[in-house]
């Protein structure tokens, strides 16, 4: 019985005896997605954040109409059967600039994930596993960093250099990497003083072959955790920049833009303003709702 | 008989089912010290807690019977059990570094734990704490009263949690692993404090660890489990006629002071013993 | 720790709250050297002659090097001057005493509100943990941390004041109050308390309601989930064992154990909480027209009045820095663990 | 092989080992006896460089040792830590535990390395590619020695290897301890609070209290009652009196 093959898959990733290193690493991701998919929370954030991907990417087959042409016989229309989410005040497709939107929105969080993330964590591992002088200077810089609260430091950066999609995401990420360096550091320093990590310097491994293959692997699961939820914060810092026009430019469809131009007919012409809106609160519950699930499948005990 | 236990089962659910802890145990202590032996994930433990309730809440507890002084734990709501609790049988767990509040004086501590069954003003609970802190044997127990547990030392904050479980006078004491926690000098006079305050208290005394010897030294009578199950049951003073082959294996494995060995013998698993 | 070893933290302490407190500095001082803006044209105009131009650079020393500059900056900011607002014409500093107590009112009710629900609601999450409650305050948390303020803010009009019309509409009181209460604290009820009128309190009460609510939301989610968090960790602590082993009630248990070592650390997520309404009141206030340091913020922001930008931003720096140090305080004095 | 002299190490105000001295032959094995605080797994991280807060001499096979080792030392010396539940990486197979210290030093032929090393401390190859989490206590201590013998050292020094086990499970271990260090001819020292642990695997014992070594004696004169400092006395009385009654 122990001898023969496990014929299935399933079989083959659940064994208790792996023969070989693949095997074994496929079968912890094996088990973790089995943790993952019976969580109802995580399922629907993954779905709404694939929806919200699949979106982004077929954007010109999703949408009905061209997301700037204007048509101001037929502004501020009613959600109809031609335009489903009714026109805005140029008499714009809003469905098709909410679907184009998307792109917009997700590509800025991408970029800001991208430049924070690494950063911050190669920082944060270095300070908490060097401590001493590099410690406090790195910690310092996040510190100051930190002393502003997010939007008023994007804002006060937009202002130097100028609106725009680009200054925005220079902008927001500048804000996010220090409390993932925070995070990254706090989890480094109970790391480092483990007698496992004791053992690795104890191999005579130097400093950074530690950091990069022993620390900063574990530093990940909760950093993975923390950034997904940090999505859901970008989205929301991204969209009110748009709104105070700090942020992207009209005529681009970003959301927040969209809801600051429309805001003015909230009384009489609501879902104008409003459908931006509900698009920004789905992205931004998607990845709320996927970090809360993510963290309940790699950190059990921070349920 | 004080407690009367019948085919207590104790399961957790797991994802593949049920995983059971504790299976078919039954027992009996009257006014006596009986020592209850096992080595980690034997059983002892949530065994000796089921008689308060104090299991964790996803723990699924079965008996044909399960009484306290007549009283069917099984069945009784949490305001029988909470005069149980403290007020006739108390609880010491094994390290006073958790066990005790953290942000509570000693003696707020102690206190609360004799004002929640005597009536009695604040100070007259304070000056109670102070008391038993005097009959456990702490030197200056008025300052100590006034201390943090993170002030005091193990064996110190032991004696603490002693005092706070003495505070209602109980009838009973459990003694969870008291002194696994505790230097090996601390350790004895722990034990012996226990010991020397049950018997003068007429108090029945549950002491629960791994250590076989230790547990014989102190107690009436030992009970021995092994993967959830009582495989023996004796008198402390014939433990050397032991019959049980994971009796006898827990007393050879051990390296004695004594005599020097070449090789220790090395206890050989009968998966009989899970029959 | 000893005595001494307490002064000698703190000294620490304050010694970091410095060095930040200069970098905080610098980075204002220096985002408004980059800016695009000439400093000198947004004072004279566009078609000021160039003697005229040249001698307001040197008044204003921008023909010095940067380090120089800094060190006016710096000066200039011990002395209290922040420089002048083109756009009002007053000193910065003048602009800011008077917007800035009409948000701390707003972000003080906000606080208070998000308080008295969140910590609650947590306390009640983690003791049923995964039952319907549980789930219940959780939906509630993540809509609460993903739905966008200003979205929020229009529905909210929306509803309450124009549909309902439950609710006054935007702004601190109405226009028939204004000029009646005399300004005192700056805060609106507080005056109104001091000068009995009872009629501009209930107005001004009126008033606050709807943006403190939407404000409150946001953080009462984020104080939930804190509050939750921390409790799971403390209720399964050791000593909560001890003390049901006592026979203590099971209230007593949740609030005197569980709640009595999470107080302190909770008081620390109450001051950054409060901290971070500032951020939420730049957009609500824009919604509800509120005359607070966000709506200055963001007019002078599109009014390209840098001296207004750099000192509310500057400013609202501070005041988190302020409440760090209040919290790190606090938990010195309260924990007996970290004495 | 080992010699200390005049060792200090200081935490901040606490000086947590005073002025210790002592040697161990080549193929020699030294047991420290203590309890919490005296300063015994100190003096044990100091020597394995993971310290560098010390003062006075240490020497390795006559070669002196500086705070900061150089990857040659790593070879020779390598430490068996108490916790088995906190000495393996939590993400790393078995495998991978065993085969990073061959990478380190670029050893060669890893493959049949792991397979001997795994044979050596009698554990199944069916556990080679389990995460710790699906070890038992007894098979991850054994993986950890095994781990310390991969780059085949001359020292090894024991950190309480069987406190946190089963008395069952430790009987099992310090056997394998006890034929390991027959076999590989191994210098060690072993740290713990248990006389009679490490009575059974060191001929010689240090006793230490507050930091201090306050009786070094040989384990025959120890069994027999010929102690002459109070503490090693006390210990040796509590030993015999609670645990063999």
């Amino acid at each position: 019985m122990s001898a023969a093959r496990p014929v299935t898959w399933r079989g083959w990733l659940l064994t208790e005896t792996p023969s070989s290193r693949r095997q074994a690493a496929w079968g912890r991701r094996y088990r973790m997605w089995l943790a993952f998919s019976s969580n109802p929370v995580a399922m629907l954030g993954l779905v709404l954040t694939v929806l919200l991907f699949l979106c982004a990417a077929a954007a010109p087959l999703l949408a009905t109409h061209d997301p700037a042409a204007q048509d101001l016989a037929n502004r501020l229309a009613k959600p109809t059967a031609a335009h489903w989410f009714g026109t805005d005040e140029l008499g714009r497709d809003v469905y098709s600039r909410v679907m184009y939107g998307s792109r917009v929105t997700l590509g800025m969080v991408l970029a800001v994930v991208l430049t924070a993330g690494p950063v911050g964590l190669a920082i944060g591992c270095m300070a908490g596993y060097f401590g001493g002088w590099a410690d406090r200077v790195l910690m310092r810089v996040t510190d100051i960093f930190l002393a502003f609260p997010r939007l008023i430091l994007a804002l006060a950066f937009v202002a130097a250099i100028r609106p725009g999609i680009t200054s925005t995401v220079a902008a927001i990420a500048l804000t996010a990497w220090p409390p993932i360096a925070r995070l990254a550091r706090a989890e480094t320093l109970t790391i480092r003083n483990t007698d496992y990590i004791a053992a690795m310097r104890l191999t005579g491994a130097g400093p950074f072959r530690i950091i990069l293959r022993h620390v900063a692997p574990l530093c990940l699961d909760s950093l993975i955790v923390r950034v997904t939820l940090d999505m859901s914060a970008i989205i929301l810092t991204a969209a009110a920049l748009g709104f105070l026009g700090m942020g992207v430019q009209p005529p681009s469809p970003e959301w927040g833009a969209m809801v600051a131009t429309a805001r003015r007919f909230i009384l009489e012409q609501w879902w104008v303003p409003t459908i931006p809106g509900l698009a920004i609160f789905v992205a931004a519950l998607a990845f709320n709702l996927l970090g809360d699930g993510v963290r309940d499948v790699l950190d059990p005990k921070q349920r | 008989m004080l407690v009367e236990i019948d085919n207590l089962s104790i399961a957790f659910p797991t994802p593949t089912g049920l995983s059971h802890a504790v299976r078919g145990v039954s027992l009996r202590i009257g006014a006596q010290k009986l020592g209850i032996v096992g080595e980690s994930g034997s059983g002892k433990s949530l065994t000796a807690r089921s008689l308060l309730r104090l299991l964790p809440e996803s723990a699924k507890l079965t008996a044909d019977r399960l009484t306290f002084d007549g009283i069917d734990i099984l069945r009784a709501n949490e305001r029988t059990m909470r005069d149980i609790r403290g007020k006739r049988a108390g609880l010491i767990l094994q390290d006073p570094k958790y066990a005790l509040n953290p942000v509570m004086t000693a003696g707020d501590q102690i206190a609360e734990a004799w004002r929640a069954h005597k009536k009695g003003s604040r100070r007259e609970a304070m000056q109670k704490a102070v008391d038993l802190l005097d009959q456990v044997r702490i030197r200056d127990p008025a300052r100590v009263a006034r201390a943090y547990p993170h002030e005091l030392s193990g064996g110190m904050g032991q004696r603490v949690m002693i005092a706070m479980m003495l505070a209602p006078d109980p009838e009973m004491l459990i003694a969870d692993e008291p002194t696994s926690a505790l230097d090996a000098t601390v350790q004895a006079d722990i034990l012996r404090l226990i010991e020397d305050l049950v018997s003068r208290r007429g108090m029945a005394l549950v002491l629960i660890s791994h250590d076989l010897p230790l547990v014989s030294h102190f107690c009436d009578d030992v009970v021995v489990m092994y993967a959830g199950r009582i495989v023996e049951r004796l008198r402390a003073a014939d433990l050397s006629r032991a019959e049980h082959p994971y009796t006898r294996g827990l007393l050879n494995c051990l390296p004695a002071l004594s005599r020097p060995q070449p090789s220790l013998p090395v206890m050989v698993r009968d998966p009989a013993w899970l029959a | 720790m000893s005595r001494s070893g307490w002064v000698r933290s703190l000294g620490a302490t304050s010694s970091s709250v410095l060095v930040t407190l200069f970098g905080l500095i610098l980075i204002t001082f220096l985002i408004g050297r980059v800016m695009p803006i000439d400093p000198v044209i947004a004072i004279v105009g566009d078609h000021a002659p160039p003697d005229v131009i040249e001698r307001v650079r040197v008044e204003l020393a921008l023909d010095r090097p940067l380090p120089v500059q800094f060190w006016i900056y710096v000066r200039n900011l011990l002395h209290g001057d922040l420089g002048r607002s083109v756009m009002t014409s007053n000193t910065v500093l003048a602009d800011i005493g008077h917007f800035f107590p009409a948000t701390m009112e707003l972000a003080t009710v906000a606080i208070l509100g998000a308080t008295l629900v969140g910590v609650p609601l947590g306390v009640l999450a983690a003791v049923r943990q995964g039952h319907r409650i549980d789930h219940i305050v959780r939906v509630v948390c993540l809509t609460g941390q993903s739905v966008p303020i200003f979205l929020l803010g229009l529905l909210a009009l929306l509803v309450f004041y124009a549909t309902l019309g439950w609710a006054p509409g935007t702004g601190r009181q109405d226009v028939i109050y204004q000029g009646d209460v005399a300004p005192m604290t700056g805060l609106l009820t507080v005056d109104a308390l001091i000068a009995g009128n009872w009629d501009a309190l209930w107005d001004a009460l009126a008033h606050l309601v709807l943006p403190a609510s939407v404000l409150a939301y946001f953080s009462m989610a984020y104080i939930t989930r804190m509050t939750r968090s921390f409790m799971l960790e403390a209720l399964h602590g050791e000593y909560i064992i001890t003390a049901r082993a006592k026979g203590l009630s099971p209230l007593r248990v949740i609030w005197r154990h569980a709640f009595g070592n999470i107080a302190v650390r909770l008081v620390t997520v109450l001051a950054l909480t409060y901290a971070g309404l500032l951020e939420g009141a730049v957009v609500t206030e824009t919604i509800f027209s509120w005359p607070g340091l966000g709506q200055y913020l963001t007019v002078s922001l599109l009014n390209a009045d840098m001296n207004a930008v750099l000192g509310a931003t500057l400013i609202i720096g501070m005041t988190y820095l302020a409440l760090n140090l209040g919290a790190d305080l606090l938990y010195r004095l309260l924990d007996p663990r970290a004495q | 092989m080992i010699d200390v002299e005049n060792l200090s190490v200081r935490f901040r105000d606490i000086e947590a080992v005073k002025s210790v001295s002592f040697r161990v032959p080549h193929g020699g094995s030294l047991g420290i006896v203590g309890e919490s605080g005296s300063g015994k797994s100190t003096i044990l991280r100091a020597l394995a460089g993971l310290n560098a807060d010390w003062t006075g001499r240490m020497a390795v096979d006559g070669v002196p040792l500086v705070p900061r080792r150089d990857r040659a030392f790593f070879r020779r010396v390598q430490m068996v830590f108490q916790d088995p539940y906190g000495s393996l990486h939590p993400r790393q197979t078995v495998d991978q535990a065993l085969s990073e210290p061959l990478a380190v030093h670029g050893i060669p032929d890893g493959e049949a390395r792991v397979r001997r090393a795994l044979d050596e401390v009698a554990l199944p190859g069916t556990i080679r590619f389990r995460y710790p989490h699906q070890l038992s206590g007894g098979q991850r201590q054994r993986v950890a020695i095994a781990r310390a013998l991969m780059t085949e050292p001359e020292v090894l020094l024991l950190d309480e290897p069987t406190s946190a086990l089963d008395v069952s499970v430790q009987a099992e271990i310090l056997n394998l301890l006890a034929d390991l260090q027959r076999r590989r001819d191994l210098t060690s020292i072993m740290v713990s609070h248990n006389l009679a642990v490490v009575a059974h695997l060191c001929p010689t014992i240090a006793v230490m209290q507050l930091g201090e070594i306050v009786e070094m004696l040989s384990t025959d004169d120890l069994r027999a009652g010929r102690t002459t400092h109070p503490h090693t006395t006390a210990l040796r009385a509590l030993s015999v009196e609670l645990q063999e009654s």
